[in-house]
């Protein structure tokens, strides 16, 4: 086990996956000569060379088609956005080729492709550049969704992703590269796409949460500890396909459930896990299934507006307590 | 190389200028002349309708009639796709590529079937039978039968075939541009010294998307021809009313990339301009490729065509690349009266077969919703 | 009272709202000289000439920029996405910049603008052709979505949207542009943005549906009144905001919901209502909300794959018998 | 017009021509000249640095003293933006156009504020003050605060100011140039004489956003000048690296377009050109301005800018357009050193007691979160 940030245990899987397999490849604004936007690819243009490691003008939509047909040809592309923002300049890419060519073509054409990029808030970037995506994009069968909250995560779902033979939506967040964490050196070490992750055991109340919420979720769940509550902490790590059993293990063991996502709230990841947990253990919940998200409304700049719009650990706390019936 | 015409910026147009038996290729649609008035542009080729003869272009009399009948196929496939469609076997849209069967078989005779690649837009029964598609998995797609090329999940839009290289039939205008760049980006990864045939629209040419793929093209020196299908209308909308510079071969000056322009009413010219595109694509010299060209249908089924006359319509359909092919046979004695009508009653059998094929060819089992949607087997769906 | 086809009803919202407000101007792809791809706006241009009924390039992207430049500048335009399907590769003006200029400019800037086409599936047009909307644009704070399932509201709605001073998602239907009802001729007939309708009363079981699955939703309640059972249908009419306070009312009296959606369901519309409704009346539910929605994959193009692959009345049946446990 | 080149496709470029104080327009980052070397397109206009003298132009010494005031407002304002942004009184991004600043004041002396229409991308303080925003309403946009001229809402990359008829302020590179044309439409179709000034950089060319916007431009022929302030870079990648074809106001010609060529380090050139594209404008003829500029800091605060050389940088200072016009006003005797000290003086002082607006202005209340995302006042929120 090593300790790494982020953003090197995403590294470390691509170059492990690069060097394993010369069909893989690596193109985005800045991946290259600038050793990436948030240096997560530093030192890959100098290891792979320019014919692997590929910088791209700000073209979003000509990039991503590009790798969309290169892993129709049987290439393994990596597509990186700068930010998940700029992906919706490329979403029919996303949303229309990468999700559905394998179906419409009868499962002639497989798509390996994996984007991956920030997602979410990162600070005070106003309401253009602090979109959660996963709720769009597990909208559309086809794609997978994955979001890991972790460096060990993320480096064992990004080569599962890397190798998996459907195109993944693949979620990093920029303010948390610089996280830092145990990182298993295994020789092949592969989480599997569509696992939970049980990350604290408790038997009083379900906080599901992932990416940035989780440690939201985390937090909330050591000041429930102060008060006498157990809360079980799931990060679902994909969002497509979800992990529902998990989920419905732990609300069968502590009968109440809240959602932390900082998506928006309406028609979203949080809604789902809602809508499909009452819908399986309708006669297990002692309370509704509650959720703490983002306000409905854009993202605001200034930095008391943007600290109050995301979920925080008193909300999730709060969120809890009310499911608990406490105080 | 033969018969080609390199402009010079500014040279006026030659009025009446030689081409052949007379048919040029230029629009009557509005556009300038390929050379345009007001001071254009890189030295460009200019391909014109009967400037080739198939002996130039080193082609033997078999190649000549293989191509006659690769058109007709296309042509009666389509004819009876029609009447299909009117008998509600066939459901959605419809596009007919009837009119323009001398681009996609042109290109097929030029390009390495099976090494080199093509994707194409919606209008797509005419590039996959160029390529080798059977008429019996073209017919059971749009019939929506398990005999179809896609088992009958992509229909008429969604034509592919793997084995040919064939990368779709693709029902976003511009949406399969970038994806053209990408698999010849992969011929060159791969190193296979396979080159990517990618088809459009005039319409395409009004997405962002085209610019974006022409440049990353450019920069990435990939080995590709861009083929705009230039049939003067998008939808109902005459190219001129798009765009406020409609010759498209002159947006390749954006991109540093040679054009040139073909007559799609001569498989000749398009045989010999798209080898000569193959040709610089195999040096990873990207190249677009205008082909004027003419549907005689509506856009699709259900368009009356209001905004065309019945005279250009008619005398779009003088210019008709197989009668012009077959003038060409007869005239040459390539063929005899006899030899043409023998080759167009076996097409007929051929796709009257294809009916019965898809008329007999099952329904999808209704399971097979599930299927193909992911390669992981075991995925999870949210079923009720 | 009239009795207008769909298509008719848009037409003579628009038609009235372009004779009394000038600034008001359709364009979109074949709005003009082809009369509408789907006849919307047949007649329009030779009534209103060619300064304000605008043909446009495919560039959808482009025009809807545009769009939103001139309403920013005081005009009020009406977008026409030949279908909701091609809304994709302008996806970007939609959710970042008429969404939320409003809000970065602190209000300064209003981006009165509505959107409108053909929104979800039209028979066998494969996966591309096929694709419902309403949960995606929803997720979005800033924009509103209304999607009505009858000529009159149709027109009442749209009347509205064109006055709204907000960005409007205005979602028709391909498959019900001929759909024939009576339509009010009052001299300013306009539907509140925001309000469903109760369509069909009844105390046994709530159906929430809109659009097409609104007409299978009546179907269904008709063949649920043959075995006893009344159907409550509740039609939103607008997505976002939604009127929950009416879906709320309703399932106080049946304690039972099913939301029928043609959405694909995962974080979806019917996520969204079953989310609202378990929250808020979990004493009053005694059943799970249960959805009918399309199926969790793209859309095929067979004929009797995409028959099974839409909520289909039996299907609601079903569901509805399940929430009532009934046989 | 006073000063300008036409130039002739294929005419060669006049080694050493002369420009002024020999500042040329043409970038040192393997840009080709402006006469393109491989046989180029449409004729256009060139507008060097040092071609023309204010009274030329039509400019009174008073004009001319307010130009370099209105520069050296920016610059001191985001000199003051950086020092704050290293207090943590600025958070998010903070992109500074320090170097850029002729391009913004050119323009704002070229149009009718308040009759004319500008929006930009995120490098937007220059223009803003440019235009009139005032130090205080920027300087408290950027410490989110209520006096703020979006109340904190936006923050750096989204100035607004509509009595001014400043669009923005975007992010989305690209995202906004379609926007301007339709600014320009709005004009056209409400026919009070404005024109829209849509201000992108080199990077946001690679957008199939651009190329959509300039030909709906140029076939509705709207009121529009799209100016490419083209710094060399986007982000860390230079332009040609990121395009086939680097010479940006050669993609006119796909449009029809007009365009021309100013240099971004004299601001007469700038004013120049500028009065002649919103000339244009006004007849309906819209066009492209690239400007060769240069942004001496990095790409936002935290980009060292390795991609450039030191040598490169102070290169490109030794031009710097403020210190250009200061030695104009000086030789010229328009000004002496004393009154331009005065005038940095208080414009320090104007910055620095926008630091203390901002200090002293209110953070917005929390229930602002649910302002202005509606027009509608009673919009019933999801809130727990
Ligand atoms: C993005 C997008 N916008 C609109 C459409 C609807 N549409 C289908 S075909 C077509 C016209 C395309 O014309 P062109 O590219 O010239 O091809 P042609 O039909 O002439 O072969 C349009 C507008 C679409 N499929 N995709
Ligand atoms: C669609 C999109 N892609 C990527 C980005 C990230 N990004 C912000 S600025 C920038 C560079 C833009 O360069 P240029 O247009 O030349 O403007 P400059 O910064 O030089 O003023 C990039 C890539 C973005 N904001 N939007
Ligand atoms: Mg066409
Ligand atoms: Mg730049």
């Amino acid at each position: 086990m090593a300790v790494l940030q982020f953003r090197e245990a995403l590294r470390a899987a691509m170059v492990e996956e690069m060097e394993r397999d010369e069909n893989i490849f690596l193109i985005g604004e800045e991946v290259a000569e600038y050793n990436g936007a948030y240096k997560v690819s530093e030192g890959m243009l100098d290891r792979f060379g320019a014919g692997r490691v590929i910088d791209t003008p700000i073209s979003e939509s000509g990039f991503a088609g590009l790798g969309v047909g290169a892993a129709m040809a049987g290439l393994r592309p990596v597509v990186e956005f700068m930010t998940f923002n700029f992906s919706f300049v490329a979403f029919d890419q996303l949303v229309n080729n990468a999700a559905k060519i394998r179906y419409m073509s009868g499962g002639q054409y497989a798509v390996p492709i994996v984007f991956r990029g920030p997602n979410g808030a990162a600070g005070q970037l106003a309401a253009t550049h602090n979109t959660a995506v996963e709720s769009l994009y597990s909208y559309f069968p086809g794609l997978k969704v994955v979001a890991p909250s972790n460096p060990d995560d993320a480096k064992g779902l990004l080569k599962s992703a890397i190798r998996d033979d459907d195109p993944v939506i693949f979620l990093e967040s920029e303010s948390m590269y610089g996280l830092k964490g145990e990182v298993s050196d295994a020789a092949d070490y592969l989480i599997p796409l569509g696992k939970a992750r049980i990350a604290r055991e408790g038997a009083d109340v379900t906080l599901v949460a992932h990416q940035k919420s989780y440690w939201r979720a985390l937090e909330a769940a050591d000041r429930l500890a102060e008060d006498g509550y157990e809360a079980e902490v799931i990060d679902p790590r994909t969002i497509r396909p979800l992990d529902i059993d998990a989920i419905a293990a732990s609300v069968r063991k502590t009968n109440r459930l809240v959602v932390v996502d900082e998506s928006n709230p309406f028609a979203s990841f949080s809604s789902e896990v809602a809508c499909q947990v009452q819908e399986r253990l309708f006669d297990w919940l002692d309370a509704p299934v509650l959720r703490v998200t983002a306000k409905d409304t854009p993202a605001p700049y200034a930095k008391n507006l943007i600290e109050y719009y995301m979920p925080r650990a008193e909300d999730i706390v709060a969120a809890a307590k009310k499911a608990l019936y406490a105080r | 190389m033969a018969g080609e015409t390199r402009k010079q910026a500014r040279q006026p147009v030659a009025e009446g200028k030689a081409q052949g038996n007379g048919i040029s290729a230029v629009s009557q649609n509005g556009h300038a002349d390929a050379t345009a008035e007001d001071g254009a542009s890189e030295a460009f080729v200019e391909y014109p309708a009967g400037a080739y003869t198939h002996e130039e272009l080193g082609l033997s009399g078999d190649d000549a009639r293989a191509m006659y009948r690769n058109m007709l196929l296309q042509r009666r496939f389509e004819e009876r796709a029609a009447q299909m469609y009117g008998k509600q076997k066939i459901g959605g849209f419809l596009h007919l590529y009837i009119g323009q069967e001398a681009v996609s078989t042109g290109s097929a005779y030029a390009m390495e079937i099976g090494k080199d690649s093509a994707i194409t837009a919606y209008r797509d029964h005419g590039l996959g039978l160029a390529l080798g598609m059977t008429s019996n998995e073209c017919m059971a797609e749009l019939f929506g039968k398990v005999g179809g090329s896609s088992r009958g999940k992509g229909g008429s839009m969604h034509y592919f075939k793997k084995e040919l290289n064939f990368y779709g039939g693709h029902g976003i205008v511009g949406g399969h541009i970038a994806v053209g760049a990408g698999i010849a980006f992969a011929h060159k990864y791969k190193g296979d010294g396979g080159v990517c045939l990618t088809y459009f629209g005039d319409g395409a040419v009004g997405q962002g998307s085209f610019h974006e793929a022409m440049n990353l093209a450019a920069l990435y020196e990939t080995p590709c021809v861009f083929v705009i299908e230039n049939n003067e209308y998008a939808m109902g909308t005459a190219t001129h009313r798009a765009f406020a510079q409609p010759d498209f071969y002159r947006y390749a000056d954006s991109y540093g990339m040679p054009s040139a322009l073909a007559s799609g009413m001569d498989i000749f010219s398009v045989y010999k301009a798209m080898s000569d595109h193959i040709a610089m694509a195999r040096n990873n010299r990207p190249s677009i490729l205008e082909v004027r060209t003419y549907r005689y249908r509506g856009h699709s089924m259900s368009d009356p065509a209001n905004y065309r006359t019945r005279e250009e319509l008619d005398a779009r359909k003088e210019q008709d690349p197989i009668v012009r092919l077959k003038g060409y046979l007869l005239e040459r004695e390539l063929a005899s009266n006899e030899d043409l009508d023998a080759v167009d009653a076996e097409i007929k059998q051929e796709v009257m077969d294809s009916v019965t094929f898809s008329e007999e060819s099952p329904a999808p089992a209704i399971s097979e919703i599930y299927e193909q949607v992911y390669a992981q087997t075991d995925y999870p769906f949210l079923t009720d």
